[in-house]
């Protein structure tokens, strides 16, 4: 059926799985406030947690089997959100899983932990469905605030704090950029939702307007930051450091996943029409992002880092397939975040597993002869590694989302050859800091004063080995994630890949 | 015998099986039980290398039926296989065996039985993972021989990278993560550029609603590519095979890799891996872009880098301290012998060239094997820590000697063959640049025959040489195939030469024929 | 009019990122960081003057989701303050490299 | 093809077909067989393993070139010293077996080449009888079989290979008989044979050049028998990489061949030779090719130089291989390709020429040298440098005679020398001296001791110096007969090589040939008389110990003397018979006349014929000149006033130069070894190899990476207050990069 958004019961109603979530965490937030504080009631309401997560899994997925579509207005009811959701919802569980054995050995006993996570993931569904500025504004600071907390979750240590602090005041100030970009833009086209500035922008010709030129820069800008493109990049590696584990996870994987999602919605549904205007910004803005990452990456010996910087690289890579900016870039992008999510949330589950209180362990160095003493987890790490270097086979399905990007560039109606290029010389550098994490685990001998890794909590390993799985199995497979990737795109962006073309 | 095989419908399963047995050999490898304190290091049980050497050969027997099932008077595919992989992205699992093809794949099965042997008792350690590495390294090379379907043959390409880099790196000697990082990169960054364009080329062919095509069958008649194209896409196939065969400029991995890798690596590498660069030049480099390939200059650049591969690969082999070494860089200089011969491209040195890459594979492989075998008694490979030891070790002295005949190209021996079928080929279409070329046969006997009197003529001044043990069952069992190789390829190679006959034809028309259009193309502009 | 507002609320924005960028205490960047937004709202509500009412709830919005960003801030900044004894950024660089 | 030419010759049914020849493919089967056994042997029981590293350990005492000799008769008698623990002679393990199977395989195949060449005689085949086995490179157009090709010129070469082969063979039983490596010995010599067989066999180049470089192989592993010596080592090594350069000549010819007429089989070639335009610049460059592979196997200028050196192999091998048959293939080789050959008069001419300067300039040196062989060595390069001005002027019978009659006498003088070396030996080995057994100087007087040595050595002196009717004389003199011959009217003397008139050319080559014929009696003079005359320098103690070899020794070199003394009578000239009916005439150039007649005629074409007088007169000549050489030698030398080695002074002034062989090895190591040898070194491998590919590039941009990465985690301080100014930074870039445009 189609929803009509002007008839606010339609309009909850397609906001459906949002709202579940959101009002399952409320409860779930009474609840946890309701007992003392235990390692027991921490574990207790992240089963919950989880459990509710699921739940919304599937009333997402329903949604999707549905095929509901709906009016135009101030969300979007199609596959990109679904896909998106479902992908959040990947994450937020398992960096739940992953938090449960964590806060255990950490002694992070609120429960709220979780439930913050919860509502986080909400705002970033409604991110995801976001169609208008004010939802976007919205749904980016219910995920952020929740994310600010997350960060500093960990009040016994300063690192956390530190990092929380930091992550807050930019985000904040980069808020305000983004803010200004869509009151400039919004006077601009004296719109707020995108289909009508889209239409706005074509009917009073305002591709050459300064005030949505320098609105759309902002935009950028804010965007950027939540995703950790160069340069505004430089908050990433300190708050994933100093986060704690599940949390970098979760904002490594979903955070910036949600991110993403709203940036191309935007730009395919509400800016189609400027491609030529913003092309050779986005264009710089990935090139710049690849580079940096990996090679900044290079010389990073703390994993948390060293995989923080990864992510900005790989950052770069989506960028690309946003630089392409048709209905294929966001399928590859849609194939990418998936891949990426669970190659990310696997190699930090890995490292929660080898972590010991405190985080005191996080330097590679310490993972030496790992092979020898936890064969299964240096597999594993292998995997994860080889998946974000984008290695067929070994890395499964990290390649072909490398693959499909690259497809996408090529594809492109002006063909991004060159990024092409900058992209596979800098997955070459890549491998020289993803190897290094390989090497030392298997080809580096164990030191002799090296403690034996405590034994992996049952979570952590469920999410290792899950994720491993699914990375291997689409990796030999990928056909069936393929088209479920092409058929997730945003509704409206068809006609616009149809006219570049 | 041929009918027997069809009484088993051959044709219809080997391929497939030749590609599945190491992988389900290695899950049986890896299932095997061990014995293994939580210390690491465990002793595992020497199973592993006995099950690693009949999964081998069972290999090789279900190759070797290719030989008789072969006909050499269809250049097509043979024993072809196709079926769907990723619809969405119009990628096919399609094999398929060639006159070239045979050969290699031969090759493989008929090396890896040997490098297990070789590996016998110098790898202590996770031999398990060792072994199961060794056999998914084998499906991977397979693959590439077999492969007709280039983002399969890319996937098989790469396969072969990470045991490779995990065997150098694991069991290799002391600059072992040094050389395995180094391996891996260097091969890593063209064949990434290589994968660009493949890319390239499946949309090129896309369909109406689409879907790229990446089937080689397909491509060979692509066309309708502006020349710079072409150009382009040419040279990222030419980096991806230079840096593997290795031609000159690109052949520093080579040295570190040969040297640090266990005798089994070294083998692998040079006897097989080596040759994927040249196969790829034949099999897609060429036949995709004749008209870039066939380009004058581009074309002589490439034959003078070939020939400064062969001239140079020698003269530094010459001066190398590390017998290994020694070996490693005279590979350099017979795969410039190949590069010659392919890019002279007439039927004999075409035919040469496969011959040259077939014996390689042989000579150097046993080479390789004869320094591991050495190594194993006086852990060291500096040639000045020897000299006299043929007294002390005459069979491993006979049988060195042989093998460094063969590979300095004795008539008689297989080397011979190869190099004088290319020359004479080459000698038709670049008569000066062959004349310089064959000065290599000078130099290969300077620096072999050299280095064979430092390590076993000479005095036997030094003590710790004189009580060296002389080759055991073991392996002499696995020197006699090679040397029985050697005499057969040398003394009576037509059988060989027959079957890859038809497909080196038709690479030498296929290409004769588009450059030469191209190049009336050009000259109609 | 419109003109001189929206240079007046350009002028309040740079100021606060001014600030931002020159004050190293916790306390009083968030202030300037408040103080952009300020500026923001006050764009918005210029524009509204023209397009409607659409300008003015998202001002609403902005004030509402300040205040909770507010408190979450100030939240950290006294965790950090526990910490530290200080608020004073220059210091607070555990996290680098 | 061959293919076709087979298949022709098969059509028209062949004489010899059905007869004994169709065996040929079992002559080189046999020592083929022979080598198996005896490596197999060689390797079965080595004596002198781990457990025994005293034994055979020589490598200390000998120093320079007399390393050759001494260390195997060190390693017998070592043996022999370990008879005093052992209670017996130490000989090797199946010494006994390999005496029979070694020789044994050679005689058999002599036999058998015997009866093929009755049948040949019988047959009296005009076309050479081809013997196809099977395919052996077929790629396309080039068509390569395993295939013999048996006519008379082979036959003549397969004769002198068995028939002195097995005389050396036999000989070798008693000269190696205590040495450890004896089977592997009469391996290699076996395996030689074969290859020397299939050389002269092979019915197309490329078969030919398996023969060709298989010898090389044998020698190369001779000359270094005993590798434990650096010298010999060496030598050996020298041996093959210098017959590498030739071989790289040969095979250019032989791709410039194919390129060209398309195939490589001699009745594939000859027929179409005729296409190639006479003295065409491609015929000459092929020929030059060709002659370039000669040089290297036949030790002419300038790739004589590894021949001195292979004297450090054992005697009995420097007979067989440095002076009967190996070094004499490119004599074969060139008559062989006679067809080609007498297509380019430049080619002939300059295969003449250098052969004439090849055997002045090693005349020359034979005057200086004081080690036996090495005398023997460069008589041998002289000599060679004859039977090239032979076939270098079209006359390839005289040339192929010359090889025939050299092979009796020089291998006659090398087996002599052999006993001497060895009495030499045993003397100085019992009284554990570490004198230089091969050294003139510490000779002398011998003729009492080795009487049957000494007479058979003077005969083989008088044959090379040219004394009449000793074999030499009459080959030698046919050659020079013939220079003067072709010098009147011959495609030679009408041809003109480098600005020089052909005909100049032959009579200064007939010159030099006569002064080389001069020099060789001087020097093979002063050897017999040094060796075997005057008083014994040898030493008071050990003259007692010198003694005659036993009969398995001078069996050998009996049947060589009379071969040496009746030789001539193969090809006896005309011109003698006519005035001393010794025999039937030209024996041999009737016999081969069907393989080479019509190139030598091409080239005789128009020569005027040399009336009798005149050649009587040459003949006159020569033969004063020969005895003036022995005459000169016998007043110059005082064989008692010479001093011993230890006493002896250095030569200095041109004597010294030409003592020091006009220091051409070390002219050559200077300038080619060892700067290759530093370039490779210093520039190849250290700059271009490890500095600027691999440091500069490869690890360079890495480090480059790394070296960015570095700066980029430096700007991550840590502190807030720069994050946010790179923010403002990148809004501005980003406000830029959308407005500005």
């Amino acid at each position: 059926m189609q929803f009509d958004l002007k008839m606010p019961a339609q309009l909850t109603s397609a906001l459906g799985p949002d709202l579940l979530l959101m009002a399952g965490a409320m409860l779930l937030l009474l609840w946890s406030g309701w007992r003392r504080e235990s390692d027991e009631h921490q574990r207790s309401v992240g089963i919950l947690s989880m459990a509710l997560c699921m739940f919304t899994m599937v009333a997402v997925g329903y949604y999707a089997y549905q095929g509901y579509t709906a009016t135009d207005g101030v969300i979007a009811v199609d596959n990109f959100r679904w896909a998106a959701d479902e992908i959040f919802l990947i994450a937020t569980v398992g960096t739940i899983a992953m938090s449960l054995d964590y806060n255990r050995r950490e002694g992070i006993t609120p429960g709220e932990s979780h439930v913050l996570l919860l509502l986080s993931t909400s705002g970033m569904m409604i991110l995801a469905a976001a169609r208008d500025l004010i939802i976007v504004f919205l749904g980016i600071e219910l995920m952020s605030i929740a994310a600010y907390v997350l960060v500093g979750l960990n009040r016994r240590r300063e690192r956390s704090a530190e990092g929380a602090i930091k992550y807050f005041l930019l985000g904040a100030f980069s808020t305000a950029f983004l803010l200004y970009g869509i009151a400039l833009v919004y006077g601009a086209t004296g719109a707020t939702n995108f289909l009508t500035i889209k239409a706005n922008i074509v009917s009073f010709k305002l591709e050459h307007s300064g005030l949505l030129l320098v609105g759309i820069a902002l935009l950028l800008v804010g965007f950027g930051f939540k995703i950790a493109a160069a340069p505004f990049h430089m908050w990433a590696p300190d708050v994933y450091e100093g986060a704690p584990t599940p949390t970098t996870a979760y904002m490594a994987a979903a955070v910036k996943a949600a991110s993403f999602a709203a940036l191309f919605r935007l730009w395919l549904e509400a800016f189609p029409t400027l491609l030529s205007t913003w092309h050779e910004a986005v264009w710089w803005l990935a090139a710049l992002t690849m580079i940096v990452g990996n090679l900044v990456a290079l010389s990073q010996k703390n994993i948390k880092r060293l995989l923080a910087y990864s992510s900005i690289a790989h950052a770069g890579y989506i960028l690309v397939a946003l630089v392409v900016g048709t209905s294929l870039g966001s399928s590859a992008f849609m194939f990418y975040l998936f891949a990426y999510t669970m190659a990310t949330l696997g190699a930090f589950a890995v490292v929660i597993a080898l972590g010991r209180r405190g985080e005191d362990y996080m330097n590679v160095e310490e993972y030496a002869g790992l092979w020898s003493v936890r064969p299964g987890l240096a597999v594993a790490m292998t995997v994860f590694m080889l998946a974000l270097l984008g290695f067929p086979i070994f890395g499964g399905i990290g390649f072909f989302a490398k693959w499909y990007i690259l497809q996408a560039a090529l594809q492109a109606p002006f063909p991004q050859t060159k990024l092409a290029v900058i992209l596979v010389i800098t997955s070459v550098i890549s491998a020289g800091y993803y190897l290094y994490v390989v090497m030392v685990m298997f080809m580096k001998p164990r030191a002799s004063s090296a403690i034996l890794p405590e034994r992996t909590g049952g979570w952590t390993r469920a999410v290792i080995w899950g994720s491993a799985a699914v990375i291997l199995i689409f990796g030999l497979f990928p056909d069936a994630l393929v088209s479920l990737t092409q058929r997730s795109t945003p509704a409206v962006s068809k006609e616009v890949a149809l006219r570049s073309r | 015998m041929a009918s027997f095989l069809d009484s088993i419908g051959y044709n219809l399963w080997v391929l497939p099986a030749l590609l599945a047995i190491p992988i389900i050999g290695a899950v049986i490898l890896l299932l095997l039980p061990v014995r293994q304190p939580a210390t690491g290091e465990g002793i595992e049980t020497p199973a592993a290398r006995h099950v690693a050497l009949w999964l081998f050969v069972l290999e090789f027997l279900v190759s070797l039926g290719l030989w008789w099932s072969f006909n050499p008077a269809d250049n097509g595919w043979q024993a072809p296989i196709d079926t769907a992989w990723i619809p969405t992205w119009g990628v096919r699992f399609t094999l398929g065996v060639d006159g070239i093809a045979l050969m290699m794949v031969l090759l493989t099965t008929f090396i890896m039985p040997l490098s297990v042997l070789g590996s016998w008792t110098s790898i202590r350690t996770k031999t398990r993972s060792y072994y199961a590495l060794l056999l998914i390294l084998t499906t991977g090379m397979v693959g590439v021989f077999l492969a007709r379907d280039l983002f399969l043959f890319y996937v098989m390409w790469e396969v072969m990278l990470i045991p490779m880099y995990f065997i150098i790196g694991i069991w290799g000697g002391e600059r072992r993560i040094y050389a395995s990082i180094k391996f891996f990169i260097y091969t890593f960054l063209p064949s990434l550029l290589m994968l660009v364009a493949i890319i390239y080329l499946g949309l090129h062919m896309r369909t109406a609603i689409g879907t790229p095509d990446f089937s080689y069958d397909h491509l060979l008649n692509a066309g309708g590519m502006p020349d710079r194209t072409a150009l382009l896409l040419f040279a990222a196939f030419f980096l991806a095979f230079a840096v593997k065969v290795p031609i000159f400029p690109f052949h520093t991995w080579l040295p570190d890799a040969h040297v640090e890798a266990p005798t089994a690596g070294s083998v692998i590498l040079a006897g097989i891996m080596l040759k994927m660069g040249t196969f790829g030049f034949m099999r897609f480099a060429l036949p995709l872009f004749p008209g870039a390939a066939m380009n004058p200059t581009v074309r002589m650049i490439i034959l003078i880098l070939a020939l400064i591969g062969i001239i140079y690969g020698a003269l530094v082999a010459m001066v190398q301290p590390d017998f290994k070494k020694l070996v490693a860089y005279s590979s350099v200089s017979h795969l410039g012998f190949v590069m010659l011969g392919i890019f002279a491209l007439t039927l004999q040195s075409v035919q040469g060239a496969l011959m040259v890459m077939i014996n390689h594979g042989i000579s150097t492989g046993a080479l390789f094997l004869l320094v591991g075998i050495i190594y194993e008694r006086r852990h060291s490979r500096l040639i000045d820590s020897y000299g006299g030891i043929a007294r002390v070790v005459p069979m491993f002295a006979a049988v060195l000697t042989f093998v460094s005949l063969s590979s300095i190209g004795l008539p008689g021996t297989n080397g011979f063959v190869g190099e004088f079928l290319v020359l004479i080929g080459s000698f038709r279409t670049y008569p000066v640049l062959t004349i310089i070329a064959t000065t290599g046969v000078i130099f290969a006997a300077v620096y072999l025959l050299w280095a064979l009197q430092r390590i076993l003529f000479n005095p036997l001044d030094k003590r710790e040489n004189e009580h060296l043990p002389d080759l055991n069952k073991r392996e002499l069992a696995l020197l006699v195939p090679l040397i029985a190789a050697i005499i057969w390829l040398g003394v009576y190679p037509a059988p060989v030469l027959r079957r890859m006959q038809g497909s080196a034809q038709l690479l030498v028309d296929r290409v004769e024929r588009a450059g030469s259009l191209t190049q009336v193309s050009e000259a109609g502009r | 009019m419109l003109a001189e507002s929206l240079a007046l609320t350009a002028a309040l924005f740079i100021i606060g990122v001014i600030g931002v960028l020159i004050h190293r205490n916790a306390i009083i960047i968030f202030m300037c960081v408040e103080l952009m937004l300020t500026a923001v709202n006050l764009t918005f509500v210029a524009f509204s003057r023209f397009y409607g009412t659409a300008g003015q709830v998202f001002v609403v919005f902005v004030m509402t989701v300040s205040a909770a960003e507010a408190a979450v801030g100030l939240a950290i900044i006294i965790s950090i303050f526990r910490h530290r004894q200080t608020v004073d950024l220059k210091n607070i660089n555990l996290l680098r490299g | 093809m061959l293919l076709q030419s087979a298949v022709s010759a098969a059509s028209q049914v062949h004489p010899l077909s059905g007869t004994i020849a169709e065996w040929v493919w079992l002559l080189p089967i046999l020592p083929l067989a022979g080598f198996a056994i005896n490596g197999l042997l060689s390797l079965a029981g080595a004596p002198f393993g781990p457990s025994d590293p005293t034994a055979g350990g020589h490598g200390h005492s000998d120093t320079g070139s007399d390393a050759s000799g001494t260390s195997h008769i060190e390693q017998a008698v070592e043996g022999a010293e370990a008879e005093d623990d052992h209670h017996a002679v130490k000989r090797h393990r199946w010494a006994g077996v390999v005496s029979i199977i070694g020789p044994g395989v050679l005689i058999l195949s002599f036999l058998l080449a015997i009866a093929i060449w009755q049948a040949m005689a019988g047959a009296q085949p005009s076309a050479p009888f081809i013997q196809r086995y099977f395919s052996w490179m077929p790629v396309g157009d080039l068509q390569i079989d395993a295939a013999f090709q048996l006519d008379q010129l082979s036959m003549v070469m397969i004769l002198v290979i068995t028939g002195v082969g097995a005389l050396i063979h036999v000989f070798s039983v008693g000269y190696m008989r205590d040495d450890p490596g004896y089977p592997r010995y009469f391996s290699y010599l076996n395996l030689f044979v074969f290859f020397m067989l299939v050389l002269v066999l092979g019915a197309n180049y490329p078969v030919l050049f398996v023969g060709w470089e298989g010898v090389g192989l044998c020698s190369y592993l001779l000359i270094g028998f005993w590798f434990n010596d650096k010298v010999n080592a060496d030598a050996g090594k020298k041996a093959f990489i210098v017959n590498r350069v030739g071989d790289f000549g040969l095979l250019v010819a032989m791709f410039m061949l194919f390129a060209n007429i398309g195939v490589l089989d001699f009745i594939g070639v000859s027929a179409k030779a005729g296409d190639l335009v006479a003295g065409s610049s491609l015929v000459t460059a092929i020929c030059l090719f060709m002659f370039l592979g000669c040089t290297g196997k036949s030790a002419q200028i300038p790739l004589y130089i590894w021949l001195p050196d292979a004297m450090a192999g054992p005697t009995p091998v420097s007979a067989l291989i440095h002076a009967a048959t190996m070094v004499t293939a490119g004599v074969y080789f060139i008559a062989r390709s006679a067809f080609l050959f007498s297509l380019s008069p430049v080619a002939s001419l300059t295969v003449a020429v250098v052969g004439a300067a090849t055997a002045i300039f090693a005349a020359t040196i034979g005057l200086k040298q004081w080690d036996i062989k090495k005398v023997l060595a460069y008589s041998t390069i002289s000599q060679l440098g004859y039977m090239f001005i032979g076939v270098g002027v079209g006359a390839y019978v005289s040339g192929m005679f010359h090889l025939v009659t050299h092979a009796f006498f020089k291998a006659l003088l090398f087996l002599g020398s052999g006993s001497v070396i060895q009495a030499m030996h045993t003397a100085y080995h019992k009284t554990h001296s570490d004198e230089d057994a091969q050294d003139m100087r510490n000779m002398g007087g011998l003729k009492r001791y080795l009487p049957i040595t000494c007479v058979l050595m003077w005969i083989a002196t008088l044959a090379i110096s040219g004394i009449p009717p000793l074999s030499g004389f009459f080959s030698k003199d046919e050659i020079l007969g013939s220079v003067f011959a072709r010098a009147q009217g011959s495609t030679l003397a009408s041809a003109s090589w480098l600005g020089i008139p052909g005909g100049t050319l032959l009579y200064i080559i007939y010159a030099i040939g006569l002064a080389a014929a001069f020099l060789t009696a001087v020097y093979m003079t002063r050897m017999m008389l040094y060796t075997f005359h005057g008083p014994v320098r040898t030493g008071a103690e050990e003259e007692k110990s010198l003694h005659e070899a036993p009969w398995i020794m001078t069996g050998p070199l009996v049947i060589l003397g009379v071969l040496t003394v009746f030789g001539g009578w193969l090809n006896l000239p005309e011109v003698v018979t006519d005035i001393i009916p010794l025999g039937p005439r030209e024996l041999l150039a009737h016999w081969l006349d069907p393989v080479v007649g019509e190139a030598s005629a091409r080239i005789t074409a128009g020569a005027a014929q040399v009336p009798a007088t005149t050649e009587q007169a040459l003949i006159a000549a020569a033969v004063v000149i020969a005895v003036a050489g022995i005459v000169v030698a016998m007043v110059r030398l005082k064989p008692d006033r010479l001093p011993r080695k230890r006493d002896a002074v250095p030569e200095h002034g041109f004597e010294g130069v030409v003592a020091n062989k006009y220091y051409v090895d070390e002219a050559i190591d200077r300038t080619i070894v060892e700067p290759t040898y530093a370039v490779s070194r210093n520039f190849l491998w250290r700059f271009i190899d490890n500095g600027l590919i691999d440091g500069l590039l490869v690890n360079g941009s890495a480090a480059l990476a790394r070296g960015f990465g570095w700066i980029g985690s430096r700007l991550q301080t840590g502190n807030v207050g720069i994050y946010a100014w790179v923010l403002v930074v990148g809004v501005l870039a980003m406000l830029g990069a959308l407005t500005l445009r």
